[in-house]
């Protein structure tokens, strides 16, 4: 039979499945509109998974289960504790909303979310190809379904198919790859493929195509130009709850497959896949950051920026590795200084479609630059909390943002290798330009007069945790040694496993 | 005999192509000839025994003109489809239109493949049979659907739809009943899951007919049955054809042999999963006592489907049309329940100390 | 003549590339595009049956298995948006996804 | 890999389908060909077709056409397993049965939400 | 706690507390509870003047905490002589600054007032810091507060200077950025300034340092031609604004100059000096002729601005003691004279609510006591012996004169030019028949503008009459800086 180490490993996403199997049926007996009851159990279930996966984060212990199918790790424990937390926060803050937009009537918003963050969770754990894979469409078929909820609305659903057509293609071009290099090494499990690629037997023509597809289909994942396409229609589409459910925790996996894909699985063939991510970056930066000045669109703007910031990320993984040798500790400060990057990229996310959410009421989206015009004078709180979100993106200190472009940075420039150099500078001018927009939405907030003038109210669940997210952001930004720490730490202690 | 039949053939030209893939083909084809032949005049003289056997149940006579007993009859059907026009409705699309009935009838006639009529005697006897046999059937949806949409008639199209969604609605509870076989046969070849059937306590004493499937395994069986039942579109099942409500369903824009085509099919399709109810559950060409093994195994084949089939008539003479929400109900909302109950319930029993099946 | 890896490597390739111009050039029905995408992941299966067969390892035939089933869930979703698309725009052309631009 | 048993299956396959086009295209050479609009407009009653036939249907026979392709698959995935039941004995045994009670789960979902409702 | 950090930390903490105070009606007690929290900040330096040792190149008041263990940056605060006396003028200009503002803001009082005490706080701190990237957080996080001071509460064309204002220093400091990251990673992870000063560098590598810094501080200072960003600000900046602009924010760009360009690259200094000699000659005498034609007070201060800061830079460039100490000097001298020149056309806007020079004249019949003021500040501005401003620049035009004759020269027409804008201006302003309605209908100065000009003035003619605190105080540092980049860090 299965041993316990197995059963340890994956306790955390057994609570959650049974949890959300028990959801959906417990939701069916439920028939009142604000679906109270779904939404209470959902976060305890939420908070109880984050606790435990919090735990065995803290702990730093490594193990497999189910034959190293599934690794739970301190990145991995990490990441879904981080996740759990980010879901959590975005069901906060888009109850309001959803109820207001008849999306609660059925309590699909709930345990569909649920299922996302159990593909997420999966994603982050897996330590086999085919696992990776279950995760990631797990993740995405929930996705694609809540992009859609809106039944009756034409953009949403027409997000919800570019959203669809494309992501399946992604799905597709990383199965390619995937069965190119399993072709060619013989072998799903990611430890495997790392010996049987270490090894050198192989034709490395082979390993490239396969390489090829899987960057591409990372790409999708991460919304990096070239693939960024379904980026910018998904997030004005969609609701904004779903937005938010789309931008925030996924890319803690997204980063994690990243990880476990080139880096665990195809660390030796870094020289190939370095360049592949260099120029996506380098894309993603470009276009991210010059499409995002012609929006007018918050959420649109929101979403090239999104682009933009995985150039960061991507510019943090590609420098782990200089020259094909392989440094432990440059390799650890690179892939924390991404990891950092994409946490603190979903706290600020996740209070920015807060507030626009909180500005959304029933038959007004808020979703425009324009609607967040003379926001200071409406709610200074909120216009506060918004305006920290835009500076901390734009990279400005003291705020986290900062930080997390300057581990990143740090990474570039500690290779010492020119090209390494000229991208980081490329990207310190990108984020400049990047500064622009962002510096807009301060702008309209604060120097504009307002258009909107009824009251802004929230539940108090809502105005805590908002406040809360707002002001991590303020502190992180002062003190942002633990949340560094922590991730240095989590991926010393992947790598060396 | 047959070998040296397939010897004189192999050596009638001694040229490569005939003795590496030509007579080889050929003699398949023979094969095939000799099951769809019989077949086809089984499906013939089924539609007569139809009519004869309601007759009968209906106290009155049935068919009786033409010929003696009315035995030319499916005859006289087939000269009178096969001489009317075929009419090609004006906005049908052309190709879908023919394409259709062929659909129907391919995947009828193409599941015989893997039937077993003796212990030796199947035309493929493969290791998946029964998979193949799920495979082949499921397109007959095909031609159903396509049959309803190239009509583009409303009473086509939504015949097509009732009946495709009644089709699979079934397919789901059969394929249950499929995986439970399989299960306690421990293969998926259909040669095993008879010669299975032979064996246990009760064969062992002569009672073989109690070691068939369908005494252990006897909720399944019925939901087999009744799935058959509904798979064909037979009565009680047949709204999707309700000639009050839609007329002949998919099939109201079909004439001559067009309609002959989805008729042919239709009993070809009775005739199989007949067939594959004798095969699964009632032990196939196996004699049901031991005293009896002298008669040869394709006659109790014989008369075990044969008695299946005319239950299926006699059900169509004795129950009411089912409404199409009933029909519904009964497949989602009882037969998948039922069926995944009993097939955790008999994998529980083959692995428990009571299992009979070893 | 034999058949090889290859072969049934450039099958695949041929079918993936299929899929990819139908997914790119296809401007016209959105359901060809989701065919596409099942071609997509057929042409993958079929790379995967072939490396699984010539290593002699299952977990290529495994990996299949799920990819299939992910296809019947991915299809069913993705025809439940393309439903609730047409109710929405009563089109299913790829043209018509034109609102969100920019 | 041994794939003679398979080739009568692609024989009969078309052997089914002659039979399928064969009395069609004979019908066409035997029967009369006399065509005329009113006989090739589509049946409606009698009435004359006011509309495109291939209209909006209900979306439950869609709903059911999802519903068939999850749980057709899922008993795909069951051959296997039912097939080696013996060898896999009590521990597939227990990985079926959550499979399945996650597929249970599902079908009652499906179920409560009234996806399975006729009327 | 130490002494800096309280120096630092407490009119941030004020300022935290007054963003929570809501409303506009709270206005009072907003304005009282931000001078209180100004004086606590002025309070805390008290006994950093009184405990200075000077004489010394040493650092005092040292802090350091660990603050983030995985890039090794350091909460390393400090002042040397060069560093000093910026905290205290710092602190001071904020009093000034809340008490100058306590009439003409209106307007999300508790925002503005929040914003300088932050902003307060946050350039104490780039004074302070002794960690390249505290630096760096620091020099960064003026941007915020400033940013929205011209935007919410600055004029027409508000939006504009603000996003000039940022992006132009921004794009400055992110390149410093990178040469600070290079720097850590050659000093083998340090950000710590003092070992990035004992670094050996390559000449190529001291170049491209040079000019990397030399883009964040150059458009801080800033100097020509990458000034236009300036005036505009300055125009469209509140009154308050702008005096903190022009006093403290200019001089952290100087101020990068001594603690990083100089010590770090001084090979790259030295062989790049004429490049900075002749940008700070342009700055003097060209942009103090620009300024002579402006019809705008606030642009004709804003383009003296530039020239003052031209001699500081000048003063830095030619390498000897007397040019530094005035360059340091000058600075200091700036920080007072400027925010005096900025409050005063505050005082006029604030009546008359134009800053065209045209629609003012013979300001000194209707208002004589102000104009006592501003005769002393235009004094001040144009260099004259006796007030701040002259000392900074006499002893750069000196050292200039040292090293080269016609350099000391150009440099010393700049007082002319000096003269000239600040004394037509105030020609043209204050004296002559009363110029119209509006000028007629202005009121004298009230007591709290009579005591925010007194404050400076007293600040003016102290430093003019007795430097001796301020060079004394520099002295050392700069023998040490000079020592330093005397020599050639090319192995």
């Amino acid at each position: 039979m299965i041993d316990n180490i197995s059963w340890l490993a994956i306790y955390p996403e057994i609570v959650l499945l049974v949890m959300a199997c028990v959801i959906a049926l417990v939701d069916l007996a439920i028939h009142s509109p604000r679906r109270t009851g779904t939404y209470v159990l959902t976060l305890l279930t939420l908070g109880v998974v984050a606790l435990l996966e919090g735990m065995y984060a803290s702990r730093g212990n490594t193990f497999y289960g189910f034959g190293n199918m599934i690794v739970s790790d301190a990145m991995g424990n990490w990441l879904k504790c981080f996740a759990a937390i980010a879901l959590m926060v975005t069901l906060i803050y888009g109850r309001p909303y959803a109820g207001d937009r008849d999306m609660l009537r059925g309590g699909e918003l709930f345990t569909l979310s649920m299922f996302s963050l159990l593909g997420i969770f999966i994603m982050i754990g897996g330590n086999n190809f085919l696992v990776l894979y279950l995760g990631l469409e797990l993740l995405t078929l929930s996705s694609y379904a809540l992009v859609a909820l809106r039944r009756d609305d034409a953009t949403a659903t027409e997000a919800a198919m570019k959203y669809f057509v494309l992501g399946a293609m992604a799905s597709g071009f990383l199965l390619y790859g995937m069965s190119m290099v399993y072709g060619a090494t013989g072998s799903l499990d990611i430890g495997e493929v790392f010996k049987a690629v270490n090894a050198g037997q192989i034709r490395h023509q082979v390993l490239v195509f396969g390489l090829v597809f899987i960057v591409a289909g990372l790409a999708f994942k991460l919304g990096a130009v070239p693939f960024h396409m379904w980026v910018p229609d998904v997030y004005e589409g969609a609701p904004t709850v779903v937005t938010l459910l789309v931008a925030g925790a996924p890319k803690l996996a997204a980063f994690a497959i990243v990880m476990r894909l080139l880096v665990d699985a195809l660390l030796p063939l870094a020289i190939d896949w370095q360049q592949m991510l260099a120029v996506l970056a380098i894309g993603s930066l470009l276009v991210g950051n010059l499409a995002a000045i012609a929006q007018t669109n918050l959420k649109r703007m929101l979403a090239y920026s999104t682009i933009s910031q995985m150039g960061f990320v991507l510019l943090g993984l590609m420098s782990g590795v200089i020259n094909g040798t392989v440094d432990a500790a440059t390799a650890q400060a690179a892939y924390s200084a991404s990891m950092f990057y994409v946490v603190t990229y979903v706290l600020t996310t996740l209070a920015a479609f807060g507030v626009i959410m909180l500005l959304a009421r029933s038959g007004f989206e808020s979703d425009t630059i324009a609607d967040m015009a003379g926001l200071n004078q409406r709610s200074p709180l909120y216009a506060g909390i918004l305006a920290i979100c835009m500076f901390s993106m734009a990279g400005v200190p003291p705020l986290v943002g900062f930080y997390s472009k300057l581990a990143v940075l740090q990474a570039l420039v500690a290779s010492g290798e020119t090209l390494h150099i000229a991208l980081a500078v490329f990207a310190v001018v990108m984020s400049l330009i990047g500064a622009f927009y962002y510096l807009r939405v301060v702008k309209v907030m604060y120097f504009d007069a307002p258009v909107q003038t009824a009251v802004v109210s929230a539940p108090l669940d809502v105005r805590m945790v908002l406040t809360l997210n707002g002001a991590l952001l303020f502190v992180l930004g002062i003190l942002p040694g633990g949340l560094m720490a922590l991730c240095s730490d989590a991926i010393l202690r992947s790598l060396a496993s | 005999m047959i070998d040296a039949l397939y010897n004189g053939g192999l050596h009638l030209l001694d040229q490569a192509w005939w003795t590496g893939a030509g007579w080889p083909v050929l003699w398949i084809l023979i094969k095939i000839v000799v099951i769809v032949l019989p077949l086809m005049g089984a499906v013939a003289y089924l539609t007569l025994w139809e009519r004869k056997l309601l007759g009968f149940m209906q106290v009155r006579h049935g068919p009786n003109r033409v010929g003696p007993l009315g035995l030319l009859q499916p005859i006289a059907d087939a000269l009178k489809l096969l001489t009317k026009e075929i009419i090609q409705p004006s906005a049908a699309s052309k190709g879908l239109f023919v394409l259709g009935p062929v659909m129907a009838i391919m995947p009828a006639l193409a599941a015989w493949v893997v039937i077993p009529f003796g212990p030796e005697v199947a035309l493929s006897n493969i290791n998946a049979g029964l998979l193949l046999l799920m495979a082949i059937t499921s397109i007959e949806v095909y031609g159903v659907i396509i049959a309803g949409w190239a009509s583009n008639s409303k009473y086509a199209f939504l015949g097509a739809m009732r009946a495709s969604a009644q089709m699979v609605s079934y397919e789901i509870a059969m394929g249950f009943c499929f995986l439970v076989v399989i299960m306690v046969s421990g293969s998926m070849n259909l040669t095993e899951v008879v010669l299975g059937q032979g064996r246990g306590a009760m064969a062992a004493n002569g009672l073989s007919f109690l070691s068939w499937n369908w005494l252990p395994l006897l909720p399944i069986f019925i939901v087999y049955l009744v799935s058959a039942v509904a798979e064909t579109n037979r009565h009680p099942f047949d709204v999707v054809e309700g000639e009050a409500e839609i007329v002949a369903g998919h099939m109201v824009e079909y004439s001559g042999m067009g309609f002959a085509i989805f008729f042919l099919a239709e009993y070809a399709s009775m005739w199989l999963v007949s067939i594959l109810a004798v095969i699964m559950f009632l032990g196939g060409w196996l004699s049901p006592f031991a005293a009896l093994d002298f008669i040869p195994g394709w006659i109790w084949l014989g008369i075990k489907t044969f008695l299946v089939v005319s239950m299926f008539i006699w059900i169509r003479a004795t129950f009411p049309r089912f409404r199409y929400d009933q029909i519904m109900r009964l497949g989602w909302k009882i037969f998948i329940p039922v069926t995944l109950v009993w097939l955790l319930v008999i994998a529980g029993w083959l692995l428990s100390p009571w299992n009979i099946w070893k | 003549m034999s058949l090889t890896l290859g072969h049934f490597l450039s099958l695949g390739a041929i079918l993936f590339a299929l899929a990819v111009i139908g997914i790119f050039l296809n401007r016209k029905n959105l359901i060809v595009l989701l065919m596409s995408i099942e071609l997509m992941l057929l042409a993958v299966n079929m790379n995967f049956v072939a490396f699984s067969h010539y290593l002699g390892d299952m977990h290529g035939q495994v990996f299949v298995f799920f990819i299939l089933t992910v296809a019947a869930a991915e299809s069913a979703i993705g025809l439940a948006i393309l439903v609730l698309l047409f109710r929405n725009k009563s089109n299913i052309n790829a043209d018509a996804l034109d609102t969100l631009q920019g | 890999m041994n794939l003679d048993q398979y080739l009568p299956v692609l024989l009969f396959i078309l052997v089914g389908m002659a039979v399928g086009i064969v009395p069609i295209a004979l019908g066409y050479i035997l029967g009369p060909n006399r065509p005329d609009p009113e006989k090739n407009s589509p049946y409606e009653c009698g009435f004359e077709a006011f509309e495109d036939a291939r209209m909006k249907f209900d979306v439950r026979y869609y709903l059911v056409a999802i519903l068939f392709i999850l749980f057709d698959l899922e008993i795909a995935f069951l051959f296997p397993w039912a097939v080696s039941l013996h060898e896999v004995g009590l521990t597939g045994f227990v990985a079926v049965s959550i499979f399945l009670a996650v597929l249970v789960v599902g079908f009652a979902y499906e179920w409560k939400k009234g996806a399975l409702d006729w009327e | 706690m130490g002494l800096l950090s309280l120096a630092i930390w407490t009119p941030i903490a004020f300022g935290l507390l007054l963003l929570f105070m809501g409303r506009d009606e709270q206005a009072g007690a907003v304005r009282w509870l931000a001078l209180i929290g100004a004086m606590a900040g002025l309070l805390v330096t008290f006994p950093l003047m009184a405990g200075f040792v000077p004489g010394t190149a040493d650092m005092q008041f040292v802090e350091k905490l660990r603050w983030i263990d995985t890039v090794q940056i350091f909460y390393h605060l400090g002042v040397d002589g060069i560093s000093f006396w910026f905290v205290p003028l710092t602190a001071f200009i904020t009093v000034i600054v809340v008490i100058a503002s306590w009439e003409s803001i209106t307007s999300r009082v508790n925002q503005y007032m929040a914003a300088f005490l932050i902003l307060s706080g946050v350039m104490i701190g780039v004074f302070c810091a002794l960690d390249g990237m505290l630096f760096y957080v620091f020099f960064e996080g003026t941007l915020i507060p400033m940013y929205l001071i011209i935007g919410i509460w600055g004029g027409p064309r508000k939006i504009y200077a603000a996003f000039k204002f940022f992006l132009y220093t921004l794009l400055g400091s992110l390149l410093m950025l990178i040469a600070m990251l290079y720097l850590y990673n050659e000093a083998g992870g340090s950000f710590d300034i003092a070992s990035w000063h004992a670094l050996p560098l390559s000449a190529h590598a001291q170049t491209m340092l040079f000019f990397a810094f030399f883009a964040a501080f150059a458009v801080k200072v800033p100097m020509w031609p990458v000034h236009t960003w300036l005036p505009d600000v300055h125009v469209e900046a509140p009154t308050g604004g702008s005096a903190v602009l022009a006093a403290i924010m200019l001089k952290l760009g100087a101020y990068g100059f001594l603690r990083f360009s100089l010590p770090i690259a001084p090979d790259a200094s030295r062989e790049w000096a004429w490049l900075m000699i002749t940008l700070s000659l342009i700055a003097v005498i060209y942009v103090g002729l620009v300024a002579m034609v402006q019809k705008d007070m606030k642009k004709l201060v804003a383009y003296s601005s530039v020239a003052h800061m031209g001699f500081v830079t000048l003063g830095f460039f030619i390498f000897n003691d007397l040019g530094m100490s005035g360059g340091i000097a000058q600075m200091i001298a700036h920080g007072f004279v400027s925010a005096a020149m900025f409050l005063s056309i505050g005082v006029l806007y604030d009546r008359v609510h134009s800053r065209e020079i045209a629609d003012y004249g013979g300001v000194v019949n209707t208002m004589p006591n102000f104009t006592a003021f501003a005769l002393l500040f235009a004094m001040a501005n144009c260099g004259l012996p006796g007030t701040a401003g002259f000392v900074g620049e006499w002893m750069v035009i000196l050292a200039a004169v040292k090293a080269n004759f016609w350099l000391g020269l150009a440099a010393a027409s700049a007082l002319i030019w000096g003269a000239a804008y600040s004394l037509w201006m105030f020609k043209r302003v204050y004296l002559g028949p009363v110029g119209n309605t509006n000028v007629r209908a202005m009121l004298d100065i009230g007591r709290r503008e009579f005591f925010v000009l007194a404050l400076l003035t007293a600040a003016i003619l102290a430093m003019g009459l007795y430097p001796k605190p301020v060079t004394d105080v520099t002295d050392a540092s700069v023998a040490k800086l000079l020592q330093h980049v005397a020599v050639s860090k090319l192995n």
